[in-house]
């Protein structure tokens, strides 16, 4: 169970794929222009992260080395075409609000970095759990990001939750203020970077302060080694 | 030969692949610490953009199309240019060491570098043709190392800066990635 | 080594056999289902500018292809049809304004037979955030003060933004934009007037269905 | 390298007037009327010398002296064995009262070993070998009388005059240094003016050793008196030629007035020589001569005591070892016109600040600076560096000094060595004009420093790691004897058993089980506490 | 349908080529380990103090190379982690102070007159820097000694010191503020 | 006698400081800014006002924030001078927090998380601008007609009202005051061309409309020439150098030259391009922002003259028709670049200075 805690704590904080290891940049800044767009990725990316831990991690003993990367990459592949046949089905105009980004989730370094860090490494049932809280970890980052993007942006939250929820999440839309003159930067590429940035030295504020109170607690020493006098 | 041109300097300007398309975003932030690895990781990526680009086009064409499985685009893609660039890093650990030293290390990165994949992607989207395929590639690659080159640069001018804690490191390359990009929108229209 | 080597491919293969074998399957339990999605994608932007009571075909099915004209922003678009009960009742025509600030303006426009335009759509636009993107129903609604207005030769006055003594209004600070997409309407609803007739006579010759959206890496 | 313009080019330029340039410099305000009025001062003995074992650049001399020893004045107090150190020698008569660490003349302010003779006030002479018929004696002779007179470069950097002298090489032009470019000194100034006949004997000297096609003698054109005195002195040598250069500041510096002089540049890991160029300060002459023709040591110089907080700022003619204090005293020093009492050895640009008045007179020490407080006003902390790059418009060097700072600053000394570190002559043209106030000098010297440092290191490890595999492959060797000689022995016990027969078995499995335990026992020793067993 | 299977059959066939030529390239290209623990030992101290929790540098080197911090030794201190952060490509961190805080240079210094000659500091010394035979008294080679202070808990009665080197003028760092006799510095640096 | 104090050399120092650096580059503003508010109105100074407060009370909380030393940073006016070279470039009736927002952005985001003075990259006045400019197209490039051609005359109060408000006191827009002389809304005179050559009207039917005189922007030629006033007394006093200035404008005018040559119905004369927009501020004032130009001499040959190259381009083609600051910028990021291969031949060393990246320039 302790171990379940800290993959959570790993994917949600410590070592979040977004701002900590900083993988998976390019869909995280490209379709974070509202929140529903980052949640609708974020949703597919951990659908295909879940997948293809369990999948790598089933197979890890069977792969040899050399093949190792065509056939982590394939397997992402099959699990990305499937959602995004899904999606198209299904979820036809965020699939189209996506765009390439979609097919692109096979490179997201997030997924192929942790079928290399971590599920070619561990039995399944922890390969699953790690995929579930990496990609759910990293949805946050582009849930957040989307928010201050949309917000500062558009002034609205949730615009277009019925693209991924159906037609009864129109009324999630909440209109935070209207002005003639919307700050156009945060939606722009160049807002996408800013946020991102200031995103990730909000994390670092925070992890300062929680350091700063740890530390009070504890304090760790090493026990030295010693070269010599042990086989004379 | 303007048409060869003006595409070229699209690709590499006005929809520069990392600042405005957001494609490659994970190597250009993490191997530009450095300008020495940031060339390095250059001329790997628009070796293999280059050869990505030719080999998925050749794939779509000769296969996808006319076997009508377009379905298994992704797939096949990925799959070709997995093994393209496992197949070189291979060849040139072994043939030489000092390009070794110089690009080897950087392959493996860039099969899971979104560049490549999104090159093939787009050149079908866009139809282009093998010769515009090419060159598309390449000039996404000499875009993508443009700015990585340009930014390894300033990031080694950053590490004596005072940069305040909470902004140290990734926020701050975030933050001057954002700047640049804010500069790049100036070249918006330059290609209509 | 030779036996290694097989060993890896056969594993490879193997890989590459399920994984496709599950591709396929996806594909054929979507394929309808994409089928569907898109046609209704394109019936939606149709369907927006003629009401489904105003008409009793498949609009996007009755449709052809006519060849690049100066009205039409010298590129082939295509053309829908619109019929009911037999009568043909207008043309739904893909137009593109080549004056917009910033490049091309990709644009529906519906025009009944009086020359009354029926309703306009942009599709596709790379005008500068804030200021020319109100062309874009999104954006602002700008887009329908299009309906219902007709044009003559003796109107053309009108068919102009209102700083140029027209009826259209312009954006603050852009006025570049507006011109081109009335320019455009206006157009197209001309080129309606000339070719009449023949629009309607040609065999639907579209082939497959696709959506309208283009570049859509571009409009990131 | 840049176009070598040749002796006759050179040759041509200097007798017109019109001489090359070098990059970057400053003009300070000069200041040097504060003290070059009056002639040089003869003053009281200092009742001790404190005189540093070493003051050049080198190793230390062989002290032939010890504590309770009289000495005369000019007797030496180390010999040199090795080339590269020069003897000192006492600059009066008196006792030897400890030979032992003493503040030296250095910004550390740590210390060195030092001869202190209390002075009896005679002043009484040891004997001298003059050489007046130098041109008839051999090179070496003069070299050896050179280097027993104990000079090194009177110029600033103190390099054992005799090696500069010791010279293979040909040389083109001999340049004798009477540039004096640092705002507030004078003393070569008034040595000139004073001195010019004696200075010109040494250079007649140099020349014997040298066979220089050309002799150069440059002063600033800040110090016309110093010309005229010089050009008379030398009107009747055909190839001396005294030249007029442009006042502007570090153009005293050896690198620059070769390139003033002949355009040519001093390779940055070579020599003056190698461009056919040697350079001596006017001051190092005028010891050659007394060296030579009398046979007299370096036991006195002329020091500038000057700056605002002393009321008779004057040249005066020092013994090497005088304490400070006794100068400062002569020339009336009030500590009270300084808000930060301050003492600077050398001049404003390159001098450094002495941490006590106890700190002797040495060889390389040609002024005395005690600014009042409003004359080199303190500089507040640094600001960030605004890349302005007036520093490196300043750099006669043409390094790029903000980019040294930076990597100096941020310790990335490989960049640092990169942008060319160590051609950084420390002129402070840089410092001076920068607007930040970053004393960029200062970070140079560190990094400098921490550059050697760390050489020392990285050779130390490399010592200790072949020193440690060494006694790993020692250990290894003897664990190995060791076994075996165990083996054998073993082997002979049970041969020896074997004889006995059954009951010796018992015994063995005893022994085996009491062994088995011991060293279980000592593993769980080892465990908590790793030390070395018996 | 036959369409599909004919498909699939063809990207199976790519993939058993693609295997089958990496296989075959694995085997033909193959290449020796990598010299980066070499590389990494080379920056270390080597003073084996162990400090790094490791018995001895290299060991740490091998560590490093396998993923541990770079921030583990004391002795390198701040400039031996800034060196292994270029070598690893990663981000330079201040030293763990759990492994002990950067120290000044010292060396070892046997009280002659208290050394009993057990040997016992000339088994501890890992770079042989201590002259001695049994029941005689010992000495430090100054020069040889890294300051690793591991003869210090060995001795049995406690006669080794560690001094730290005297600064000279010659390897004097600037550092105005161990100038002893001066006031403030003009310029804090 | 007292304790001796010690420190490194030089002792000696001259005395000009950054703060007086800054103050000077302000002081040579001044004509240009004289004229402006001469030709634009009140307006502008209203602007240049609220920027730079906005901009030193930024940089005092962060400085603060960072527990820092605030006055001395203050008294480097380096805040208030990036803040007055933002101030000139808004609109002068643009809405108040037009310029607080873009004085924040400048200062906060493009200057201090750099670590303040010295550190950052860009410069951050025209980063500042472009961020305005993408984000707030509208506002932005509504710029006022010369006085002499707008019908209502203003007064101070007239333009504080509508900075904050939005109206002036009489209840006229901005939208309104902008339509000057015939009706015809005004834009810059570069701004003007550029729609003019969209509408597919020549350069010369562009240039005979009553904002411009000939090749000269009504209202605009002065203040430039102002501006070149300043500049060239900052040179004088060798507070820049001339590098950046000259090669600037040469290689404007170059590519212009070769622009106009082939056709010159549809590219402007170089006479046009110098004498319209801000190529002259931003050759003088902007570009030799010394923390982000390029330090070597032949670096900031090289800088100015793809700035100069990249105005002309961006004001052809570009979808901005003024380029300066994007100019600026996009050089800004290859400064360290520039820096690092220009570096000047040390005395001493053979004329390619050793480098451990032995690669070519990309
Ligand atoms: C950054 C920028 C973006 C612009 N984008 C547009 C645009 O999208 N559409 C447009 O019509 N004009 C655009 N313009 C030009 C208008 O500002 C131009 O001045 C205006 O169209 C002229 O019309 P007016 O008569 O309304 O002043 C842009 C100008 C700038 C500076
Ligand atoms: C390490 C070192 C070695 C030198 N070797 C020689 C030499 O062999 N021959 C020579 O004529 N000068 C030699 N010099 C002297 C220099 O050429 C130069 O004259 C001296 O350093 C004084 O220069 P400065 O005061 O301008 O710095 C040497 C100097 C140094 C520091
Ligand atoms: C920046 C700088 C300035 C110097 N200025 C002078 C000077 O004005 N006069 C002088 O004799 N030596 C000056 N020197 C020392 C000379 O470089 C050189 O060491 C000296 O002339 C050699 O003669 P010496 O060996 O007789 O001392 C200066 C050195 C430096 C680095
Ligand atoms: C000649 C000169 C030009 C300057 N130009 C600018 C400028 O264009 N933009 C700016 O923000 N600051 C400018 N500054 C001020 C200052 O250098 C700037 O705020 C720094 O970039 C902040 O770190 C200038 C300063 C000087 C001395
Ligand atoms: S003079 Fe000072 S502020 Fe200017 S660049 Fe040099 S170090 Fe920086
Ligand atoms: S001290 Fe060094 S860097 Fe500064 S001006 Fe002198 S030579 Fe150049
Ligand atoms: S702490 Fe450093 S010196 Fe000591 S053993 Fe470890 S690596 Fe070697
Ligand atoms: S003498 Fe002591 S401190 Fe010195 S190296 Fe040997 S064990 Fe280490
Ligand atoms: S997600 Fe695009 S490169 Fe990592």
């Amino acid at each position: 169970m302790n171990h379940y805690k800290e993959l959570t704590v790993q994917g949600f904080w410590k070592n979040n794929p977004a701002v900590v290891q900083l993988l998976g940049l390019c869909p995280l800044l490209a379709v974070t222009g509202t929140v529903v767009n980052g949640l609708g990725l974020g949703l597919a990316t951990t659908l295909v992260l879940l997948g293809s831990n369990i999948t790598v991690s089933l197979v890890r003993n069977f792969v040899p080395n050399e093949i190792r990367i065509p056939i982590f990459v394939m397997v992402i592949a099959t699990f990305v075409t499937m959602v995004e046949l899904i999606m198209h089905a299904f979820t036809f105009e965020l699939y189209l609000a996506l765009g390439i980004f979609i097919p692109l989730i096979v490179t997201n370094c997030a997924i192929i970095g942790r079928a290399e860090a971590y599920a070619s490494k561990n039995p399944v049932h922890f390969a699953a759990f790690d995929g579930l809280a990496m990609g759910l970890g990293f949805t946050m980052i582009l849930v957040v990001l989307g928010g201050m993007r949309e917000l500062l942006g558009f002034g609205t939250l949730f615009d277009g939750a019925e693209l991924l929820l159906g037609e009864w999440a129109t009324s999630l839309r909440i209109e935070v203020y209207t002005t003639d003159a919307n700050f156009l930067l945060a939606i722009l590429p160049p807002g996408a970077f800013l946020g991102m940035g200031l995103l990730i030295a909000a994390k670092n504020i925070i992890d300062d302060v929680i350091e700063k109170r740890a530390q009070q607690s504890q304090q760790k020493v090493v026990q030295r080694a010693r070269v010599t006098g042990t086989d004379l | 030969m303007t048409e060869i041109f003006l595409l070229l300097l699209g690709t590499v300007l006005v929809n520069n692949f990392v600042l405005v398309q957001f494609l490659g975003l994970c190597p250009f932030m993490g191997v530009s610490g450095k300008l020495e690895t940031a060339m390095g990781m250059s001329m790997a990526t628009t070796f293999v953009l280059t050869v990505a680009s030719m080999s998925s086009y050749l794939v779509e064409t000769y296969v996808l199309v006319p076997l009508g499985i377009e379905y298994l685009r992704t797939l096949s893609f990925i799959l070709v240019i997995a093994v393209v660039v496992q197949f070189t890093e291979m060849v040139v650990r072994k043939t030489s060491p000092s390009l070794y030293r110089l690009l080897g290390i950087f392959l493996p990165l860039i099969t899971t570098n979104c560049a490549v994949l999104g090159v093939a992607l787009l050149n079908t989207t866009k139809q282009h043709n093998f010769v515009e395929s090419i060159i598309y590639g390449f000039g996404a690659a000499v875009g993508f190392s443009f700015v990585l080159i340009l930014f390894s640069a300033m990031r080694e001018r950053l590490a004596a800066a005072d940069v305040p804690a909470p902004f140290k490191g990734a926020s701050i390359a975030m933050i001057t990635a954002g700047l640049m990009s804010l500069a790049f929108m100036g070249f918006t229209g330059l290609i209509k | 080594m030779m036996q290694y080597a097989g060993k890896n491919g056969l594993i490879l293969a193997g890989f590459a056999l399920v994984t496709t074998v599950l591709i396929a399957i996806t594909f054929y339990a979507t394929k309808d289902k994409i089928e569907a999605a898109k046609e209704k994608q394109l019936l939606s932007v149709l369907n927006e500018l003629v009401p489904e009571q105003q008409h009793d075909n498949e609009l996007h099915t009755d449709c052809i292809v006519v060849p690049a004209d100066p009205l039409l922003g010298n590129k082939t678009q295509r053309i829908f049809r619109v019929r009911q009960a037999g009568e043909n009742t207008g043309v739904i025509i893909e137009t593109t304004a080549p004056d917009g600030y910033s490049g091309n303006i990709d644009l529906v426009v519906a025009v009944d037979r009086q020359q009354t335009v029926l309703g306009a759509r942009v599709i596709a636009h790379k005008e500068t955030p804030g200021l020319g993107d109100k062309i874009d129903l999104r954006v602002s609604d700008w887009i329908l003060s299009f309906a219902g207005v007709k044009y003559s030769p003796e109107t053309e006055e009108r068919w102009q933004v209102k700083k140029d003594g027209g009826q259209f209004d312009q954006f603050t600070g852009a006025t570049i934009t507006p011109r081109a997409v009335v320019a455009a309407v206006k157009n197209a609803v001309i080129y309606a007037q000339q070719q009449n007739q023949t629009l309607f006579e040609q065999a639907s010759n579209c082939g497959a269905p696709s959506d309208f959206v283009e570049d859509n890496d571009e409009s990131l | 390298m840049k176009m070598f313009a040749d002796y006759d080019q050179i040759m041509e330029r200097i007798s017109l007037q019109n001489l090359w340039d070098f990059p970057g410099g400053v003009h300070p305000t000069q200041k040097k009327s504060l003290s070059n009025q009056t002639d040089i001062q003869r003053i009281d003995l200092p009742s001790v010398v404190h005189i540093p074992v070493k003051q050049h650049i080198g190793v230390n001399g062989e002290l032939i002296v010890k504590e309770g020893d009289t000495v005369k004045k000019g007797q030496p107090l180390t010999t040199s064995e090795n080339s590269f150190a020069v003897p000192v020698h006492a600059s009066t008569s008196g006792t030897v009262v400890a030979i032992s660490d003493h503040v030296a003349a250095h910004p550390s302010g740590l210390s060195e070993l030092t001869v202190t003779i209390e002075c009896d006030g005679k002043d009484s002479e040891y004997e001298y070998t003059p050489m007046s018929d130098y041109a008839q004696r051999s090179k070496g002779e003069i070299i050896q009388a050179i280097c027993a007179a104990g000079i090194s470069g009177m110029g600033g950097a103190g390099f054992p005059t005799h090696l500069k002298a010791n010279n293979v090489k040909p040389i083109e032009f001999l340049i004798i240094n009477g540039i004096e470019c640092e705002p507030y000194i004078t003393s070569d100034d008034r040595l000139m003016r004073e001195h010019a006949w004696q200075i010109r004997q040494g250079i007649d000297i140099l020349c014997h050793l040298l066979q220089p096609k050309q002799v150069l003698i440059a002063i600033e054109d800040n110090k016309p008196e110093a010309f005229e005195t010089m050009s008379i002195a030398c009107q009747q040598e055909d190839n001396y030629h005294v030249v007029k250069v442009p006042t502007k500041y570090p153009a005293g510096g050896e690198k620059q007035l070769i390139q003033v002089l002949t355009s040519r540049e001093v390779p940055s890991d070579g020599l003056p020589v190698d461009i056919g160029c040697l350079m001596y300060n006017v001051g190092t002459c005028y010891a050659i001569a007394d060296a030579v023709i009398e046979g007299k040591p370096l036991i006195e110089r002329v020091v500038t005591i000057t700056g605002e907080a002393v009321d008779a700022p004057q040249n005066v003619w020092a013994r090497i070892g005088t304490p400070i204090k006794h100068l400062l005293a002569q020339a009336q020093y009030h500590s009270e016109k300084q808000s930060y009492p301050r003492i600077i050895m050398g001049g404003p640009m390159m001098g450094f600040t002495l941490s006590s008045v106890q700190i002797p007179v040495v060889k390389i020490t040609n002024c005395i600076l005690v600014p009042a407080a409003k004359e080199l006003p303190l500089v507040e902390d640094e600001r960030a560096c605004i890349r302005c790059s007036a520093c490196a418009d300043a750099c006669p060097a043409s390094l790029l000094p903000q980019q040294m700072f930076w990597h100096s600053k941020a310790k990335e000394y490989e960049k640092a060595q990169e942008y060319n570190l160590f051609d950084c002559i420390e002129c402070g043209a840089c410092a001076y004009v920068c607007p930040s106030e970053i004393p960029l000098v200062h970070y140079y010297r560190k990094a400098k420093a921490d550059i050697r440092q760390q050489q020392l290191e990285k050779e130390k490890s490399e010592k200790a790691r072949v020193r440690f595999e060494a006694r790993k492959d020692r250990l290894q060797r003897e664990k190995e004897a060791r076994e075996e000689k165990h083996r054998l022995a073993a082997e002979a016990r049970k041969q020896s058993l074997n004889k006995d027969g059954g009951a010796a078995k018992d015994k063995i499995a005893a022994a085996l089980a009491r062994a088995k335990a011991k060293k279980a026992k000592q593993q769980a020793q080892l465990k908590d506490k790793p030390s070395s067993d018996e | 349908m036959t369409l599909t299977l004919i498909a699939i059959l063809v990207v199976v066939l790519i993939a058993l080529v693609f295997g089958a030529l990496l296989g075959f390239a694995s085997i033909r290209f193959k290449v020796e380990s990598d010299p980066l623990v070499e590389q990494i030992d080379n920056l270390l101290p080597q003073t084996q103090c162990g400090q790094c929790g490791y018995p001895g540098c290299r060991p740490y080197a091998e560590a490093i190379a396998n993923g541990d911090e770079i921030n583990k030794c004391p002795p390198g201190g701040e400039a031996t982690i800034k060196d292994l952060s270029e070598l690893m490509g990663v981000e330079a961190k201040p030293l763990d102070a759990a492994h002990g805080v950067e120290d000044v240079k010292k060396v070892a210094f046997i009280r002659e007159a208290e050394c009993i000659g057990c040997t016992k500091c000339i088994q501890a010394c890992p770079v042989d820097a201590i002259l001695g035979a049994a029941k005689q008294m010992h000495t430090v080679i100054i020069d040889e000694c890294t300051g690793c202070d591991l003869c210090v808990d060995p001795c049995p009665v406690d006669c080794i010191d560690m001094v730290p080197l005297h600064d000279s003028s010659e390897n004097w760092q600037w550092n105005f503020k161990q100038v002893s006799v001066g006031d403030i510095p003009l310029r804090q640096l | 006698m007292s304790k001796l104090s010690v420190g490194s050399s030089p002792h000696h120092h001259n005395q000009r400081d950054t703060g007086a650096v800054m103050r000077l580059v302000m002081y040579a503003c001044i004509p240009g800014i004289l004229m402006q508010t001469w030709f634009f109105g009140v307006g502008v100074l209203i602007q240049i006002a609220l920027c730079m407060v906005t901009a030193v009370v930024t940089e005092a909380l962060i400085v603060e924030l960072r527990k820092k030393n605030t006055e001395r940073v203050i008294k480097d006016s380096s805040a208030a001078l990036a803040g007055l070279l933002l101030g000139i470039s808004i609109p002068p009736l643009a809405p108040w927090w037009i310029a607080v927002i873009g004085s924040f952005f400048a200062i906060a985001l493009v200057k201090q998380v750099y670590g303040g003075l010295g550190f950052n990259m860009f410069n951050p006045a025209m980063a500042a601008y472009i961020m305005l400019l993408i984000s707030f197209p509208v506002q932005m490039t509504a710029w006022l007609p010369p006085v002499s051609l707008t019908e209502q005359s203003f007064t101070f109060i007239d333009a504080l009202n509508t900075v904050f408000t939005g109206f002036t006191t009489d209840g006229y827009s901005i939208e309104q005051l902008r339509v000057g002389y015939d009706g015809l809304s005004m834009a810059t005179p570069l701004d003007h061309l550029k729609t003019q050559l969209i509408e597919g009207y020549t350069v010369g039917e562009a240039l005979s409309s009553p904002i411009m005189s000939g090749n000269w922007g009504l209202g605009w030629t002065p203040v430039a020439l102002a501006y070149l006033a300043g500049g060239l007394l900052l040179l004088k006093l060798r507070v820049i150098n001339w590098h950046i200035p000259v090669s600037m404008i040469g290689a404007a005018m170059a590519t212009s030259f070769v622009l106009f040559a082939a056709d010159s119905s549809v590219y402007g004369s170089p006479a046009f391009h110098l004498i319209n927009g801000s190529l002259i501020v931003g050759a003088f004032f902007i570009a030799t922002d010394p923390v982000s130009a390029a330090t070597t001499n032949r670096g900031r040959l090289i800088f100015g003259a793809a700035i100069g190259f990249w105005i002309i381009v961006i004001r052809t083609w570009g979808n901005y028709p003024d380029a300066v600051a994007f100019a600026v910028v996009l050089m800004n990021m290859a400064v360290p670049l520039i820096d690092y291969y220009t570096r000047p031949r040390t005395y001493g060393h053979k004329a390619k200075t050793s480098s451990i990246h032995n690669n070519e320039e990309p």
